[in-house]
């Protein structure tokens, strides 16, 4: 091979890959560990250095992008280092959650952890991602992972139907993107977003249409949007709590990092469209949540919602194309879907890191009625919930209210004012059963057959803190913590 | 214009006596622990101590009119900045109001000093005279107040404590709910007031009574309209206060409070309110004659019905209740035809002679041991020498017998009625017929109550003669009563018309606009046909008197024997010609009935109903959602597939 | 000194350091709490002083930039207060100690989540008023609703968790509506000043004004509630423990009235011109609608909180008369109703944590039991029903004078709520108190004690001062409303303007036809 | 000569047609699989035949249809290898490869 081609590939590529080279290394480093007895006591702490290193160098990014590498493929820039942030943590959060939370299968841990530091590699190339052929790697470095992990509890049936079940439908998404994708190269002849950009007018043809519409579609899929949502409640329900945060936050974070650099390559009669595929999400993730009685499954339901509200910005970011305010709506709509998902991973991170904490003290937990009364209990626990679950439903002084607030400015400035109306009672809807949360653990009283949880799990309550913590400092002081990162 | 603090002192010193008096209801319920009979009964003497307090002043406020001031103003303070003008605290003493403090703080004053008798013995006695002293303060403020919002405060204000006076005995129940009908009743009134108040603020900018009453004459022709619009209305508000139809049916209920009670704010003071605002506004009522009209049709109708009830009543303080609403009824009559003077001395004397019956009454019914139907009673004349003597004396004077302050306050009414002509007759008319019914329900009171045999049980039952301190008042009033009409004796007779003289620059204004609608005269009769209705009212006076007498001097015969001959008149004049009733099944059931209507079917079904509707909707449409997913993968395949389909073509059309 | 911010986060302040302080015992928490509010009532009293009666403008601003983000607007963290806001404030920072002192009577448990969620509550209220920056005020408007929710929903009665999420949700629904339209308004103007804000809306056109003034009207008319947005106000109140019921009808209520006039009429003056008629009449109709309400209730704490409805109709009334004394009386009568209804329900909260019934039925004859009881509960009632002298009187004559000017009909319909106001609370006031006693667990009830009544005598006193001498309460607000009054005059204006431009072709066009 | 762009693509739709229609179609979870496998030939397929026409309008072979095929068939290996270590793991726990035996999550 010409050294040179090499060289020009590499170029720089240090800085802009560090991240996934610390995660490459560090998965090893993992592997390696858990193989060699006598390592053992480096073992706990090779993720967090692991995730710290990748963290620290995502970080670098920010104030000094390291541009577009790998032949323009991948684009190291602040926002893939900003949303590089947002992936560790809800990795961090999930590798955190999973401490102590398995019982049979904790010889195997080390295999989890890998896998676990897998997942985030393929959520940087999609939000770094230029072409759509490393958009198809980092899709699928993230979602062989997550097949796995979900199947992680091979001795419950639940655990690896819902690996199957993500298996199945993943494989048959990815499928469809593709042939979406083969229709887009055969039609323009590029694979990179630019040049798929830059031919926008063919795309309207019957094939660039279909393409295209693969292509959201495996994209929707991932992401949760209707009506490509079905498999989330019962995946996120089957498979570990640690796996489904992680599938919640990060695995959403991803497709929306890499659908807003497609927003240039559609064309902007399409932002009405998407709008409404938003709108719907929204509506049947909130409606479907309503009657929920087991956690995971609620959060599942409810981030279907999350990932319409998301779809809004997107649509917003569409619809203002061609206008001349277009930068203007882009770069609000990478604020807002930035401040949206980090909100959302501390916040469904931290219910759900919760939830797994909890069940610790049995699996009941995963049931809401369980959690009746626990504020007079577990006032922390509680607390903790609350302060989340009203994240989510978007109330203020905390990171999901400007979350809602950015996304909703993002649609009205592209003029979707009807739509983000429609949105916004939907939310209406979706406190209806975040409020359901904080009645039974506060106004209800404790079941009279339920032990006082005893579980205590420092790592847990740690993230549980610090995810706190977050949604607040995202809520009040967001300047703070994004300014400059976005800055 | 000079202003000065002590006017406020008319007002306060009863303000202040009901502050302390209160204190010492406080007190005694403090004490009540050790001593359950507690009462506060150093509450009189301080009460009645304001009560002179605020008679003193007044008396010096008259003093300085007769020195030639034309009014004397209070200190004034500002109140309600509604931004166009500012409403302010501030009392006038002019010729009207000083009458009205003398004859308020005067017969008051005899009152408290009655109750402190009457009262002794009640738990409630400091409280009472708290209540009492606030009452009388109340009507200072609307008799001084410069403007008509002051007025209104003191308006509402004696609304509040006849509310708090009738329901003073509340344990027993009825006079609780009879306190709360007088005060709905009466704030129906209230209503009519603060629209009528509304439309002048629009039309004066002001609601000063100087600034309306100065303005009057020179408002522009196509207001007259509004004007008279706001008579009306100030006349609803005093048909609720003066116990007028169709608002008259709170008074006879309320005789449920004390005895001295009734007889302060149901004859001398509170009922009278009415007729003051209309004096007191008399250019406004004067500018709009159709409204004179109603007024006086109004009042003879209140005169004639209430007049004919207390015919048949056969509760002591039922008859004189209906008695003070067909004299209300009088008072405006006379207003109807412009006599405005003419009412205010009917004010002044029945406030004389009815206070004297109430009170007369109510040594009556404590001589009695709380019996009050006279059925009951009889022969009362030997136990209660003083009682019966004076009340005699009030009783004449109310019938209207020659010489005495009723005859001639009455007759001035009427003749002033017969000299005015057109519809006016009708109301003389009227008026004629009521005095005769006037003469026969007094004298049939005082032959049931003090003639006759006992028809008491006189094992149970010992009448005994009431205490000095309650007859001492009752010969002080009888002395007035008897003597009152020299305020204004006829013009035949040749002697100045003292209240005529005195109220003139009041009611100047009115007169001047009245006489210019009729080509610049006021009615006037021939002393010939004065002396013709001076005679006709003495003899229908004495006629129906003697009668009366004469036939139920026997007892209860002559009554048993008008219920067998015509049970139904009998029966629908002792019941108030069926009003009450009417309005209980007519108004108050529809409306209570309405309400919970509204609240079940129309509130709770209907609009919460639809509130919870699109929750259930949101409910059930939810579960329908959520039943989608159901774990089948390969349905979700298909789901999928069609939707990635549905995309594409969504994407085409767009395209295209 | 940052006065404005003090007094809107010494209460968060509080609220932390009592959650997290090492006391056991109950009392001391109560004292805490009672000690934040009386600090804060301090700061009140300052403000108070410090407020300038002349000025018609925003003062004692304090502003900062709060944050930017790329794309989105730049947002201040800027507080002000001015005649709209004052009473509010003030009225806030008197009713809290008065309500930190009474939950000693009826929250028995969990006395540290009460008094963190009451000071929270606070901060939040006081942030609605004082905020003059949009978003800022949006931010502690939904604040506001979280203290309450779990105020009614741990301490409440048998139904309250439907009556809380129904209360959040009703409001939610509306305010969110208000979200967007205050994102469309932020960003067509430029700015998240109010008074920018207030500048820029004030020289739109009819069809702009109309459409932002309907996404915030509808927020406000939920939470004052107007008709027939009402129905999770009985429940909330029933619902609520006293100190909630005493808050939600204090302060909480007025949020929406407030709201109807700083964002509705100053910010829209030609929409609230043309939608003043629909307004008065909803005002209007309410007042009767809640009156006759009122009358059907069995429940005495319903029949109050059915009376809000019909009090709160005289307020969006005479606001939306449109004239000086209508607005001044509206200003005035959020007041009134504050501290009226507040003293009812705090009796009534007493009477039941004696009693443990709401039902009129239960009582009767309660005035010889507990005759200093009776004596502040007819006087509540009077200051609710108007009583001249007292403080409701002067509001409610000042509306009606001033919504009489606007339409006589209306005012007419407006004024029997006079009647009826007196029937069902007199009935009321009758079924409790007079008559025999007819109950015997009625007969030992202890009468009110000290500290009862010190709670309810500064209540009763400023009824009182405010019912003789409302000068100083009215003068404070009246630059700030005379300038609304001077928008809303020239609104008038413009739309006649617009009205004769739109008229003339149509007449030449007729005349052509001829 | 050469076969046309548009027949490849017509054949690469129908053997993606075909392999959807699988996918719908068939419960057992081997031949689910090898639907999908045939679902990636097809965009395989396609890829090389849009490579292809697009060299021959340019003139000169683009790296990007061969090199994302030959990324396919890799990622396709690994998923052949994770789906079929679940199928296993499935099988040990219900005995049946048919996904029609999948526990339902609704009850």
């Amino acid at each position: 091979m010409n050294p040179e081609i090499l060289n020009e590939l590499y170029a720089g590529a240090g800085a802009a890959l560090a991240p996934l080279l610390w995660l490459a290394a560090g998965l090893s480093a993992v592997l390696i560990a858990d193989v060699f007895a006598g390592l053992k006591a480096v073992r706990p702490v090779l993720v967090p250095l692991t995730l710290g290193g990748a963290a620290w160098s995502a970080g670098a990014l920010i104030s000094d992008p390291a541009g577009a590498v790998l032949g323009g493929s991948f684009l190291a820039d602040a926002r893939t280092g900003a949303f590089a942030l947002v992936f560790l943590a809800s990795a961090a959060l999930a590798w955190a959650q999973a401490r102590r939370y398995y019982t049979e299968e904790a010889p195997f841990l080390g295999e989890h952890d890998a896998l676990l530091l897998t997942a985030p590699m393929g959520m940087i190339l999609m939000a770094g991602a230029q072409d759509l052929i490393l958009f198809f790697v980092g899709l699928e470095l993230l979602s062989i992972p997550l097949y796995c992990l979900s199947a992680f509890r091979r001795a419950r049936t639940e655990s690896v139907e819902a690996g199957l079940r993500y298996f199945v439908l993943g494989a048959f998404g990815v499928a469809l993107f593709l042939m979406g994708a083969a229709l887009l190269y055969t039609l323009t002849g590029s694979v990179s977003l630019e040049g798929l950009a830059a031919a926008k007018e063919l795309l309207a043809s019957p094939m660039g249409a279909t393409g295209l519409a693969l292509l959201l579609a495996s994209l929707f899929f991932k992401a949760g949007v209707a009506p490509f949502h079905l498999w989330v409640p019962d995946v996120y329900q089957g498979a570990p709590t640690p796996i489904a945060s992680l599938m919640a936050t990060g695995t959403k974070a991803a497709a929306f990092a890499f659908l807003l650099r497609l927003v240039p390559a559609l064309p902007a009669e399409a932002g009405v469209g998407l709008g409404l595929v938003a709108v719907v999400t929204m509506a049947i993730g909130n409606l479907g949540a309503l009657g929920q009685t087991d956690l995971k499954r609620l959060f599942a339901w409810s981030g279907v919602a999350h990932a319409g509200t998301l779809l809004l910005v997107i649509a917003g970011a569409v619809a203002a194309g061609g206008t001349d305010h277009q930068e203007a709506v882009r770069n609000a709509a990478f604020s807002a879907t930035l401040l949206y998902v980090a909100a959302y991973a501390f916040s469904a991170g931290g219910a759900l890191g919760l939830v797994a904490w909890m069940e610790a003290d049995g699996e009941e937990y995963r049931s809401l009625s369980r959690w009746q009364g626990l504020g007079t209990v577990r006032p922390g626990v509680a607390a903790g919930m609350t302060l989340f679950a009203l994240s989510l439903g978007g109330i203020p002084a905390t990171g999901g209210f400007l979350g809602k607030w950015l996304a909703f400015s993002t649609a009205v400035r592209a003029e979707l004012v009807p739509l983000a109306v429609l949105g916004a009672l939907t939310s209406v809807v979706a406190l209806g059963y975040y409020l359901r949360i904080v009645v039974d653990l506060w106004m209800r009283p404790r079941p009279e057959d339920a032990a006082a949880p005893s579980a205590e799990r420092p790592l847990a309550a740690f993230a549980a803190g610090f995810s706190a913590a977050m949604v607040l400092a995202l809520g009040v002081a967001p300047g703070l913590l994004l300014g400059r990162l976005i800055g | 214009m000079d202003t000065a603090p002590w006017p406020w002192l008319i007002p306060a010193a009863p303000f202040l006596g009901a502050l302390v008096c209160g204190l010492l209801h406080v007190g005694a319920l403090r004490r009540r622990k050790a001593d359950p009979e507690a009462a506060g009964m150093l509450a009189g003497p301080v009460a009645i101590a304001a009560m002179a307090v605020a008679f003193a002043v007044s008396l010096k406020g008259f003093l300085e009119l007769q020195g030639g001031a034309a009014q004397v103003w209070s200190t004034r303070y500002a109140w309600i900045p509604v931004g166009e003008f500012t409403v302010e605290w501030a009392l006038v003493i002019d010729r009207l109001s000083s009458l009205m403090t003398l004859v308020v703080t005067g017969v008051g004053l005899l009152i408290h000093v009655y109750a402190s008798g009457y009262m002794k013995g009640d738990r409630g006695y400091a409280k009472f005279f708290a209540y009492l002293n606030l009452f009388v303060g109340m009507m200072l403020m609307l008799v001084l107040s410069a403007n008509m919002v002051g007025t209104f405060v003191g308006w509402e204000g004696v609304g509040l404590c006849s509310y708090l006076l009738i329901g003073f005995w509340y344990e027993k129940g009825w006079p609780a709910e009879a306190a709360q009908k007088a005060f709905v009743v009466n704030r129906i009134g209230d209503a009519a007031f603060l629209l009528g108040m509304f439309l002048l603020a629009g039309v004066f900018g002001t609601l000063d009574y100087a600034g309306i009453n100065a303005n009057v004459a020179t408002v522009a022709p196509e207001q007259l309209g509004l004007l008279g619009l706001a008579a009306l209305l100030l006349f609803g508000g005093a048909c609720g206060k003066s116990a007028q139809i169709p608002l008259f049916v709170w008074l006879p209920d309320a005789m449920a409070g004390p005895t001295p009670v009734s007889a302060l704010i149901h004859a001398a003071t509170m009922v009278t309110s009415g007729i003051y605002l209309v004096v007191r506004l008399n250019p406004l009522f004067a500018s709009a004659p159709w409204v004179l009209t109603v007024i006086g049709a109004v009042g003879a109708a209140t005169a004639f019905v209430a007049g004919s009830s207390a015919l048949r009543q056969r509760d002591l303080k039922g008859v004189l209740a209906y008695s003070t609403v067909s004299q209300l009824g009088y008072m405006f009559l006379a207003l109807g035809v412009g006599a405005f003077t003419s009412a205010i001395f009917h004010v002044v004397t029945h406030a004389f002679f009815k206070a004297l019956l109430f009170l007369g009454a109510g040594s009556v019914i404590h001589g009695m041991h709380e019996e009050q139907d006279m059925h009951r009673m009889g022969g009362l004349k030997r136990h209660m020498p003083r009682t019966y003597l004076t009340f005699l004396a009030g009783a004449s004077a109310l019938s209207g017998l020659p010489l005495l302050s009723g005859f001639f306050s009455k007759d001035e009414i009427l003749a002033y009625a017969f000299a005015s002509g057109g519809v006016s007759w009708i109301f003389w008319g009227v008026g004629i017929v009521t005095a005769a019914m006037t003469a026969t329900y007094s004298w049939r009171m005082v032959a049931l109550v003090f003639f006759g045999e006992e028809r008491f049980d006189a094992q149970a039952v010992h009448p005994h003669e009431s205490p000095a301190i309650m007859t001492g008042p009752l010969m002080v009033l009888a002395v007035l009563s008897i003597g009152g009409g020299l305020l204004g004796l006829p013009p035949v007779l040749h002697v100045p018309h003292l209240l005529d003289g005195w109220l003139a620059p009041v009611v100047e204004p009115g007169k001047e606009l009245l006489a210019a609608q009729h080509g610049g005269h006021l009615p006037h009769l021939s002393h010939a046909m004065e002396w013709v209705l001076l005679g006709l009212g003495s003899a229908i006076a004495i006629v129906c008197a003697r009668r009366a007498f004469l036939a139920h001097r026997g007892g209860l015969a002559s009554d048993e024997a008008f219920a067998a001959r015509q049970p139904e008149l009998a029966s629908t004049l002792a019941d108030a010609w069926g009003i009450d009733r009417a309005y209980k099944l007519l108004i108050v059931q529809p409306l209570m009935t309405g309400a919970s209507a509204l609240a079940a079917l129309f509130d709770l079904a209907l609009i919460d109903g639809a509130v919870n509707g699109i929750a259930r909707f949101a409910g059930t449409s939810g579960e329908r959602v959520a039943r989608q997913a159901d774990g089948r993968v390969a349905g979700y395949g298909v789901v999928f597939g069609g939707a990635a389909a549905l995309l594409a073509a969504l994407w085409m059309w767009i395209g295209a | 000194m940052p006065l404005l911010t003090l007094i809107t986060f010494v209460p968060l302040l509080g609220a932390v350091l009592l959650a997290l302080a090492p006391l056991k015992d109950d009392r001391a928490l109560r004292l805490g709490a009672l000690g934040v509010t009386l600090v804060n009532a301090v700061l009140g009293l300052l403000v108070w002083q410090g407020f300038d009666p002349a000025e018609a403008g925003l003062q004692l601003v304090e502003s900062t930039p709060w944050f930017e983000l790329p794309g989105a607007i730049a947002v201040n963290y800027s507080l002000g207060v001015d005649g709209i806001s004052i009473l509010m404030v003030a009225l806030t920072a008197f009713l809290m100690p008065v309500v930190a002192l009474s939950a000693s009577g009826h929250v028995k448990q969990r006395v540290r989540e009460f008094v963190v969620w009451l000071l929270v509550m606070e901060t939040g209220m006081m942030g609605v008023f004082l905020a003059s920056d949009l978003v800022l005020f949006y931010f502690f408007w939904e604040i506001s609703l979280v203290p309450l929710y779990f105020m009614l929903g741990i301490w409440g009665g048998s139904r309250r968790l439907y009556a809380t999420v129904k209360f959040f949700l009703y409001t939610l629904a509306g305010s969110l509506v208000m979200l967007v339209a205050a994102i469309a308004l932020t960003y067509q103007a430029g700015t998240t000043d109010l008074a920018r804000l207030t500048e820029w809306a004030g020289m739109q056109d009819l069809t702009m004004q109309g459409w932002l003034f309907a996404a915030f009207a509808l927020a406000f008319a939920i939470k004052v509630p107007v008709l027939p947005f009402h129905t999770w106000l009985p429940d909330a109140h029933t619902e609520a423990p006293t100190s909630g019921s005493v808050i939600l009808a204090g302060v909480l209520l007025k949020m929406g009235t407030y709201g109807l006039l700083r964002f509705g009429i100053a910010m829209f003056p030609m929409a609230a011109v043309e939608a003043a008629p629909l307004f008065m009449v909803l005002g209007a109709v309410g007042i009767v609608y809640g009156a006759f309400l009122a009358m059907a209730q069995t429940d005495v704490k319903r029949l109050v909180a059915c009376s809000s409805v019909s009090h709160l109709g005289y307020v969006v009334l005479g606001m939306f008369a449109l004239t000086t004394a209508g607005l001044r009386g509206s200003v005035l009568q959020m007041v009134n109703h504050g501290l009226s209804t507040g003293l009812l329900f705090l009796l009534i909260g007493m009477i039941y944590e004696r009693r443990h019934s709401r039902e009129l039925d239960a009582y009767g004859g309660i005035a010889k039991v507990m005759p200093t009881f009776a004596f502040f509960f007819v006087f509540s009632v009077l200051s609710s029903v108007g009583l001249p002298g007292l403080n409701g009187f002067v509001g409610e004559w000042m509306i009606l004078l001033g919504s009489f000017e606007a339409s006589p009909t209306l005012a007419a319909i407006a004024v029997t709520g006079v009647i009826f106001g007196a029937v069902y609370l007199l009935r009321a006031t009758r079924l409790m108190l007079f008559g025999p006693v007819t109950h015997e667990e009625n007969e030992r009830l202890p009468d009110l004690d000290a500290r009862e009544i010190g709670l309810l005598a500064p209540l009763c006193l400023l009824c009182v001062v405010m019912g003789v001498m409302p000068g100083p309460f009215v003068e404070r607000t009246a630059p700030a409303l005379d300038r609304v009054e001077a928008r809303i005059q020239s609104a008038r204006e413009q739309l006649e303007l617009a009205a004769t431009l739109h008229d003339a072709p149509a007449v030449a066009g007729e005349e052509r036809t001829r | 000569m050469s076969v046309p762009t548009e027949q490849l693509l017509v054949l690469s739709a129908l053997l993606f047609s075909i392999g959807v229609a699988g996918f719908f179609v068939r419960r057992n979870v081997i031949v689910v699989l090898m639907s999908i496998e045939l679902m990636l030939n097809a965009a395989n397929l396609a890829f090389l035949a849009g490579a292809r026409h697009h060299a021959s309008l340019a003139g000169e072979w683009q790296a990007e249809g061969p090199v994302m095929v030959t990324f396919v068939i890799a990622v396709a290996a690994v998923e052949a290898a994770v789906g079929l270590a679940l199928v296993i793991a499935y099988y040990r726990r219900k005995r049946t490869v048919s996904l029609d035996q999948l526990t339902p999550t609704l009850d």
